[in-house]
């Protein structure tokens, strides 16, 4: 692949992920207006807000680090886009594989989490703790469904894990291969959106949007931008590990719409938990049931 | 009427077309994504919830609750302001960024409606912040809400909502009758006449008499800057 | 609420001295008391007829007389009937014993009277400002606090004078009332 | 007298930290503030700090005539305002001895019971909104929306109907009302089952609820509480079956209990007494039709009322307690002193504060708001 | 006698304890011993093709006590250790010079014996890794464990008993080695290092797995493995700044440096697989794997409790000790790799870290993280130190801890390792949120208003930190560099060796590129930032400007979340916390204590025939057994 072609991928796949996002967005929060009979929000919300808390006149920082950890919670993913194959694009996903995916993947969140410490909010601490437990709780059943994906197609190539998925059709997919791992990871990828009833660090009523506290304007801005990649990321990582990747755009997109659908409808019809369930929740069922995948498959 | 004096607005110098699509842009964008302060300061916060869930659902509009000043665009004062609320009131618009709008819901804010005889509640909101808009009522429905917003939304798109400057323009008016009420030494945390400055906003009005007397009183806080220097005093022992 | 235990209640009242018992209706039951008398009364009431829930204690300042009654309101789930208590003390120096250790909910009465009328009452166990923490006014439910004068002093109204009406009051219709006559017109007569 | 310091020289060196609920937060119902000073995530101190929303009502009172004080009294408590227009107008009756008619008061009762209705259907909104469900909440206010409408019809006001007047009611009801509240009631009724499997059944919401702001029966009577509160603790306590005022002795309905005293079972109450208050309208309902006569007995020119001096002291069963008005007249215009007591003023401000103690940052939301805390009635 | 590279090491490295020694009082000293250190590292790197697949080297120095050899030699393993030695004792030691000597001997410190010990410490430790038998291992593994408590017990009270906690672990370990050694002895009638070889082939299984247990449980104690863990985080802490970055980078992995020597390359992972543990499917070298899982898991969980900065780092020193054994006990090329890099790494990092926290210390006065806090707009280069040095010891991308532990991962993956895996990320997780809570409560929230004079650390203290950091982030970038001499080592305990270009792991199975990674990760960085200024400038306002309900925030209240900074996670793990290692520790100390008395009343007491019967009694046990 010449450099040029490499140059457009990379340039290509974050723009893709941005917008296939914002979509996603969107239809969370259909989804979401629909549970409570509302109409929602028109189509291009989420690209009104991002333009919009862009083009706010007041800025306000806390310090350096609140605006550097902005830029990581946006460059983290959009770095983590060019790591994720996606129909006709690879990017350059053999360079890292999916461990360094998931670990990238960690970067926009501790970034954030950096310049929300700066924000000197207690709220914005409480948060980010809860946050992080959070992410001890979910990444715990997801390393499970990683380790199992990956020691199945025996790499950690995403291009060859897809591959393999798709050498058979549907009955090579993940799923069919190793369903109890992908139900697994359909828990911990819930989790990992933090939506109810794993919302526990926006929780507003009780710490007041937790790590958004302090974040106004293109702070803020960033924060859904972020969210969008990490729609657009979580879906199309399941897409790949378990939905065997895409062939072509259309079924890929399909695919990653109905995968966050799931979630999605569940979210709105539940409460949060308190910490100390969710990792009770987390620790118990999908790890349980990531394991028992993980013996099948050894 | 308000008693200010309306400052001429400068029209923009730019005539490169693209520039005006984007600017037009960027209203048409301000107008459809409002922001609401979740802060029900008086009683007209009860019409709120309706207009914003499944009745008359508000996020059609694009328009949504928001919990931190910081986030939000719209400061509803629903309704009287007593005088202690009216001081979080100030410190959270001065603390909302801009462009920020003022919408002031229910007759109270107008001029103290049915508590014109209260001690303890502010009169005439204008006075203390600059306000885009009233709806009047008591309460005002659902319907009167919505309909508010989308003049305001009207007014953004046009660019005519620009109540946000004229605090920075006037800011001496403001913090007079700030003091008048609240005492001499009242100060929020925000350095009002920096960020004028900031965004070029300093004009006549900025400065006068009450914001000596602030200067007199208050204690700066600036922002704590990162200090590269090694050289500054050993720490107190 | 049978006889019997109307007598019995009236009975149990009469221990106190200088009490005055008016039974406004088979479920109220007015007590005017000495002020000293008072907490022996609610003591009475609390231990030995089940009055256990402080409704409120209202006061209301009697100016005239120079002097404030506090009314606390007792219930008993029990007998299901509510005795107020009566008592005047003296406007100066407007001090009064707290019933706080036979009623927990009187802390915030006492409290709110305190801020509001300025009487303390010793013993309760905060007498800080709530409501007026911000407030450096002398207590404003007194009847002397005149709040219209001090709402003149301190805050202003909206004019509205809009044009429509200027141009009616410029063809001699429309009707114009100064905001200071429209509002004080009671006070000016 | 000022709210802020920023001129510290030292700060403690305990490892608490303070936070501060309120008054733009969430997790206050209303414009209220609760300062808590936290270790980890656990409340230490919690400190209730009121009076953003004070107008002054008493004072107020004291200035207009009796009758305008009618449209003042409604704004006492914004979510369930009809319990004050009501009590009010019972103690102007009371001092005047004004005979009400028996139609103006079952259509009273229909005005409380649908005004108790709304604002159940509010408070769980609420309390789910605080758990993270806004769901409930959206569906909830929506619900509450078609009660608001039945008042803007027979009383012309959405919130503040201002329909009680001492003597009776202002108006007639219109042509067909009747019809419409039952459809209503059946709606509503209907809904319930999805409120109860969105809500009072979800699983994660009853693990949220349950064992948060507990408080046993001892401590509910001691503290003061009343209402949904003092039930959910077991004691089968209503003003209106127990200190009957309208014409509630001669109506059906139950009180229910709950045993546990907890977040959970405060809002189990409030959910079986929106059935009871069903059951109520519906007997109302029923009944008016062959209620004939007057809606309102005859009071003198209201710009120049002087009511006879004396005093009374008025309880009515509010959705959130017992709410009572003491009034006094010295025989003028205007009444000499109207004192206002309003449930949550035990609610908002003693039981929460004690109740925050020891809890859970997460918690602190979800105890104010299944307590049902109205700040506007403790501020006044 | 021709002078051969070791000797000049060696004699370089004792020469500066003499320099240390002798004018260590001198003002001057720090710097002129770090001078010397920076001679030994010449020295060193005139070695350098011991790194990149040389040979070995040996002393001219041996001799011969008692029949046997001792006798001193270099090899790719020694020299990457002592790469790592003397490159953490060059920049400890200059961090030490100047600032923080003064404030040091201000307080009251002995900057001489500092000196000294530091110096000693490499002079030992070099000595230990240049052994080439197993009698010269021992004398060095001694002399280290005095010189290690030398240097721990130099801050006084606190640090003495956590000292004399150390010693007696360690003379514990000592007498297990001790007694492996002289079951080798028994077995082969030599100490050279062949004759393990041969002892191996020639004992039964038990025996050997006494052996394992002894040098394992002896070297262990050095590492800080489950259980003998205890010691360590409170005497490393304890150390004065540099001492503790001293400390915390190498000491303990002396350790895995004889656990390399000894187990892997003496005894072959192979013939510790083939060690079962009866009645189960555990082999030794599984015990070994879970024995470094517990080490990552429980001490990195500690740390996540501790309120004392440096008790935290010392925790974690404990626990990433666990991966660097996990991978060496996997043992496949990643694994190795992955274990020996992650040494080089942690070595990097945990000095930079204790650096940084020394530096806030030395400005502030104390490393309690519940006094500290928003001190990022006061010391932003210690703040940047401090992040280099977290990414790295969570091992996140882009800094060296990420590939290490990278390896590491890959090599559980490849051997089918899911619990070892699954155990190892959960450290890892553990390890992030506890380094938040780290910078978090040091740099970030709320400075306090003691705290608004404070100024940056001062250049002598900076330039190491920034040195380390560069390091971290280079290394980081280009693992090739330090992968080769991985690559040596390993090739000298006879492991594989992974492909390995200069931006990281070449495999079929999936391969990683840092520099593409980190070249990914900073171009997304970039676009961020485009994005991100694009949007006009920012304001900047005071920590007092701030959301709090809407209410005024005062500069007298604390707003810090810090202390039980994971209070919901605590509520669940909080009570599994149940001091179980301390509680035996405590009833193994009480146990000795009651029978030292119980001794002690013997001798008392009880006369000649009663002693003449127990070690009758004693005898007949013995030789029935």
């Amino acid at each position: 692949m010449s450099a040029t072609e490499l140059l457009i991928e990379l340039t290509l796949m974050p723009l893709v992920a941005f917008v296939v996002g914002m979509m996603m967005v969107l239809m969370m929060r259909r989804i979401a207006a629909k549970l409570q009979r509302r109409v929602g929000p028109p189509f291009f919300q989420p690209l009104y807000d991002i333009v919009k808390l862009h083009s706010k006149r007041t800025q306000v920082s806390h310090g350096l680090i609140h605006d550097i950890g902005i830029v990581m919670a946006m460059g983290g993913y959009i770095a983590a886009e060019t790591l994720l194959p996606v129909p006709g694009m690879n990017g350059i996903a053999e360079k890292g594989g999916i461990i360094t995916l998931l670990y990238l993947m960690m970067i926009p969140s501790l970034g954030l989490a950096l310049g929300v410490g700066q924000c000197a909010n207690p709220n914005g601490s409480i948060g980010i703790a809860r946050a992080l437990t959070a992410m001890l709780a979910y990444d715990i059943p997801l390393v499970i469904v990683v380790f199992g994906v990956a020691y199945a197609a025996g790499t950690t190539n995403l291009i060859d894990i897809i591959a393999t998925q798709q050498a058979g059709g549907f009955e090579t997919w993940g799923v069919t291969q190793m369903p109890l791992l992908a139900i697994a990871g359909l828990i911990a990828m819930h989790a990992s959106l933090g939506k109810q009833p794993f919302e526990i660090y926006i929780a507003p009523a009780e710490i007041a949007t937790g790590p958004m506290v302090e974040m106004g304007g293109k702070y803020l801005g960033g924060l859904f931008v972020m969210q969008c990649f990490q729609l657009y990321t979580t879906a199309v990582l399941y897409v790949s590990l378990f939905l065997g990747g895409g062939t072509t755009w259309f079924d890929f997109l399909l695919k990653s719409f109905l995968v966050l659908a799931i979630p999605m409808s569940i979210a709105y019809l539940f409460p949060r938990y308190r910490t100390e369930d969710l990792l009770r929740l987390m620790w118990k069922w999908p790890v349980m049931l990531g394991l028992i995948g993980i013996a099948f498959v050894i | 009427m308000s008693s200010i004096k309306q400052i001429p607005v400068v029209e923009a110098k730019r005539t490169n077309p693209l520039a005006r699509v984007f600017d037009d842009l960027v209203r048409f964008c301000r107008s459809r994504s409002l922001f609401i302060l979740h802060y029900c300061t008086g009683c007209g916060a009860i019409e709120l919830p309706p207009a914003m869930t499944s009745r008359f659902d508000m996020e059609r509009l694009g328009i949504q609750p928001m919990v931190s000043p910081r986030q939000a665009d719209i400061l509803l004062i629903t309704g009287y302001v007593s005088i202690k609320t009216l001081k979080r009131v100030i410190l959270t618009y001065e603390q909302m960024g801009s462009p920020k709008y003022v919408i002031g819901i229910c007759s109270c804010t107008v001029n103290g409606g049915m508590y014109w005889q209260s001690y303890a509640t502010a009169k005439k909101l204008d006075e203390y912040m600059p306000v885009d808009l009233y709806i009047a009522g008591c309460m005002p429905r659902p319907e009167a809400v919505i309909e508010g917003l989308q003049q305001l939304m009207d007014r953004i798109h046009a660019g005519e909502a620009n109540s946000w400057e004229d605090y920075y323009r006037n800011y001496d008016y403001y913090l007079g009758n700030q003091q008048k009420l609240f005492g001499e030494d009242w100060q929020t945390p925000t350095d009002v006449i920096s960020e004028a400055k900031h965004y070029d906003l300093l004009s006549n009005g900025t400065l006068g008499d009450h914001t000596r007397l602030l200067e007199q009183h208050q204690k700066p806080l600036e922002a704590l800057e990162m200090r590269l220097g090694h050289e500054q005093k050993e720490p107190a022992k | 609420m049978s006889k019997q235990i109307t007598h019995w209640l009236d009975d149990l009242l009469a221990e106190i001295e200088g009490i005055v018992v008016r039974r406004k209706s088979s479920r109220r039951v007015r007590v005017d008391v000495p002020a000293d008398a008072l907490p022996a009364l609610l003591e009475l009431l609390q231990g030995r007829a089940g009055y256990i829930h402080l409704s409120a204690i209202s006061c209301v300042d009697w100016i005239k007389e120079d002097e404030f009654e506090l009314v606390y309101h007792v219930w008993s789930y029990e007998s299901h009937s509510l005795v107020s208590a009566h008592i005047r003390i003296a406007r100066e120096p407007g001090v009064y014993l707290s019933v706080y250790d036979l009623y927990q909910p009187a802390a915030f009465f006492e409290r709110d009277i305190h801020e509001m009328y300025g009487i303390h009452f010793e013993g309760s166990p905060n007498m800080e400002k709530f409501i007026l923490t911000e407030w450096d006014g002398p207590p404003p439910m007194r009847k002397e606090f005149d709040s219209e004068a001090y709402i003149n002093e301190h805050l202003s109204w909206q004019e509205y004078n809009p044009e429509w009406l200027q141009e009616l009051v410029a063809e001699g219709g429309g009707v114009i009332i100064p905001p200071e006559e429209q509002r004080f017109s009671q006070k000016k007569k | 007298m000022r709210p802020e310091n920023y001129e510290a020289q030292r700060q403690p060196p305990s490892n608490e930290f303070e936070l501060n609920f309120g008054p733009n937060h969430p997790g206050i119902e209303g414009n209220y503030a609760l300062k808590v000073k936290l270790h980890g995530d656990v409340v230490l101190e919690a400190q209730a700090d009121g009076g953003y929303l004070h107008r002054g009502f008493e004072k107020l009172m004291e200035q207009r005539l009796w009758i305008q004080n009618i449209a003042l009294v409604p704004r006492i408590c914004v979510p369930d305002p009809s319990p004050m227009e009501l009590c009010y107008s019972m103690a102007v009756e009371q001092l005047c001895g004004l005979h009400v008619p028996q139609r103006a008061n079952w259509i009273r009762v229909m005005q409380l019971e649908l005004s108790r209705i709304a604002a159940h259907l509010f408070t769980f909104g609420g309390h789910a909104a605080t758990t993270g469900m806004y769901s409930t909440m959206y569906w909830g206010v929506a619900d509450r929306d078609l009660v608001l409408d039945l008042f803007e019809e027979f009383t012309g006001g959405r919130v503040y109907s201002i329909y009680n007047i001492p003597g009776g009611v202002r108006r007639e009801l219109p042509s067909g009302f009747l019809q419409r509240v039952s459809e209503t009631l059946d709606y509503i009724e209907s809904r319930l089952p999805d409120y109860d499997n969105l809500f009072f059944k979800n699983q994660v919401f009853v693990k949220r609820a349950k064992d948060v702001g507990v408080m046993t029966q001892e401590q509910a009577l001691a503290w003061g509480v009343t209402g949904p509160n003092l039930r959910a603790t077991g004691l089968a306590f209503d003003v209106r079956r127990d200190d009957p005022y309208l014409i509630y002795d001669q109506l059906e309905f139950e009180i229910p209990t709950e045993e546990s005293g907890d977040a959970w079972a405060r809002t189990l109450v409030r959910r079986h007494e929106l059935m009871e208050s069903i059951r109520i309208v519906r007997q109302v309902v029923e009944a008016l039709p062959d209620i004939h006569g007057p809606i309102r007995a005859p009071i003198p020119n209201p710009l120049a009322w002087n009511v006879p001096a004396g005093e009374t002291y008025t309880r009515v069963e509010s959705s959130k307690g017992e709410l009572c008005y003491y009034v006094v007249s010295d025989g003028g215009p205007k009444p000499y002193r109207v004192h206002v007591r309003g449930p949550s003023s035990m609610h908002a401000v003693q039981v929460l504060e004690k109740l925050s103690v020891g809890s859970r940052i997460e918690d602190i939301a979800q105890t104010m708001f299944s307590l049902d805390a109205c700040p506007p009635e403790v501020d006044r | 006698m021709m002078l051969t590279l070791l000797d000049e090491l060696l004699l370089f490295s004792g020469a500066t304890l003499l320099v240390a020694l002798f004018i260590g009082r001198g003002l001057a000293a720090g710097w002129m011993v770090t001078i010397l250190y920076g001679g030994q590292l010449l020295a060193l790197l005139k070695m350098a093709v011991l790194g990149y697949g040389g040979g070995t080297i040996a002393s001219s120095l041996s001799f011969e006590i008692m029949g046997q050899e001792l006798s001193w030699r270099f090899d790719g393993l020694s020299w990457f250790f002592a790469l790592i030695t003397i490159g953490s004792a060059l920049l400890s030691s200059w961090f030490s010079c100047g600032a923080w000597e003064r404030s040091y001997i201000r307080q009251g410190g002995n900057i001489w014996l500092f000196h000294t010990a530091m110096a000693l410490n490499v002079f030992t430790m070099l000595i230990l890794l240049a052994s080439g038998d197993l009698l010269s291992l021992f004398i060095g593994w001694e002399l280290v464990s005095w010189a290690g408590f030398l240097l721990m017990v130099l801050a006084g009270g606190v640090a003495t008993s956590a000292a004399m906690r150390y010693i007696t672990y360690a003379m514990a370990g000592g007498m297990a080695i001790f007694g492996g050694l002289a079951l080798i002895y028994t077995a082969s009638g030599s100490l050279q290092l062949e004759a393990v070889t041969t002892a191996v082939e020639q004992m039964s299984g038990a025996k050997l797995w006494l052996l394992v247990i002894l040098f394992g449980g002896g070297f262990g104690v050095k590492m800080g493995l489950m259980p003998f863990h205890l010691w360590q985080a409170p005497a490393y802490a304890e150390t004065p700044g540099p001492g503790s970055a001293f400390l915390g980078a190498i000491s303990s992995r002396m350790g895995l440096f004889a656990i390399l020597l000894v187990l892997v390359k003496l005894f072959g992972i192979v013939n510790i697989e083939s060690l079962k543990l009866p009645f189960t499917p555990i082999d030794a070298r599984d015990l070994l794997a879970w024995i470094a899982v517990f080490t990552i898991i429980l001490p990195t969980f500690t740390a996540m409790k501790q309120n004392d900065a440096r008790h935290l780092l010392a925790w974690h020193g404990i626990g990433q000790g666990g991966y660097m054994l996990l991978g060496v006990v996997v043992a496949d090329a990643m694994g190795g790799a992955g274990g020996l890099l992650h040494v080089f790494n942690h070595a990097t990092y945990q000095a930079a870290l204790f650096m940084a926290v020394t530096a806030v210390i030395y400005r502030t006065g104390t490393s309690d993280l519940n006094k500290l806090g928003g001190l990022v707009v006061r010391m932003p280069l210690s703040f940047v130190v401090l992040l280099i040095g977290i990414i790295g010891l969570a091992g996140l991308p882009p800094m060296n801890g990420f590939v290490s532990k990278w390896l590491v991962y890959r090599s559980l993956l490849n051997q089918g390792m899911p619990l070892l895996f699954l155990a190892a990320v959960i450290g890892t997780l553990g390890t992030i949120l506890s380094v938040y809570k780290l910078i978090h409560n040091i740099f970030l929230g709320q400075l306090r208003v003691e705290h608004e004079h404070v100024s940056e650390a001062p250049w002598s203290m900076m330039i190491p930190m920034l040195i380390l950091s560069a390091i971290i982030f280079v290394t980081g970038l280009l693992p090739g560099i330090p992968l080769e001499w991985v690559a040596s080592a390993l090739q000298t305990v006879g492991l594989p060796v992974p492909d390995h270009t200069l931006g990281g792991i070449e495999s079929a199975s999936g391969s990683l590129d840092m520099i593409w990674v980190i070249g990914v990760l900073f171009a997304g960085f970039g676009v961020g930032a485009l994005v991100f200024y694009s949007a006009g400038r920012s304001k900047r306002v005071h920590q007092l400007d701030n959301y709090a309900g809407g209410h005024f925030l005062s500069a007298d209240v604390r707003y810090q979340y810090s202390d039980n900074f994971y209070a919901g996670l605590m509520h669940l793990i909080g009570g599994w916390y149940r001091g179980s290692f301390l509680w035996l520790e405590r009833s193994i100390r009480s146990l000795v204590e009651f029978l030292s008395l119980g001794m002690q009343g013997l001798y008392r007491r009880a006369n000649a025939e009663f002693y003449l019967l127990t070690t009758a009694l004693f005898v007949i046990a013995w030789v029935v057994i």
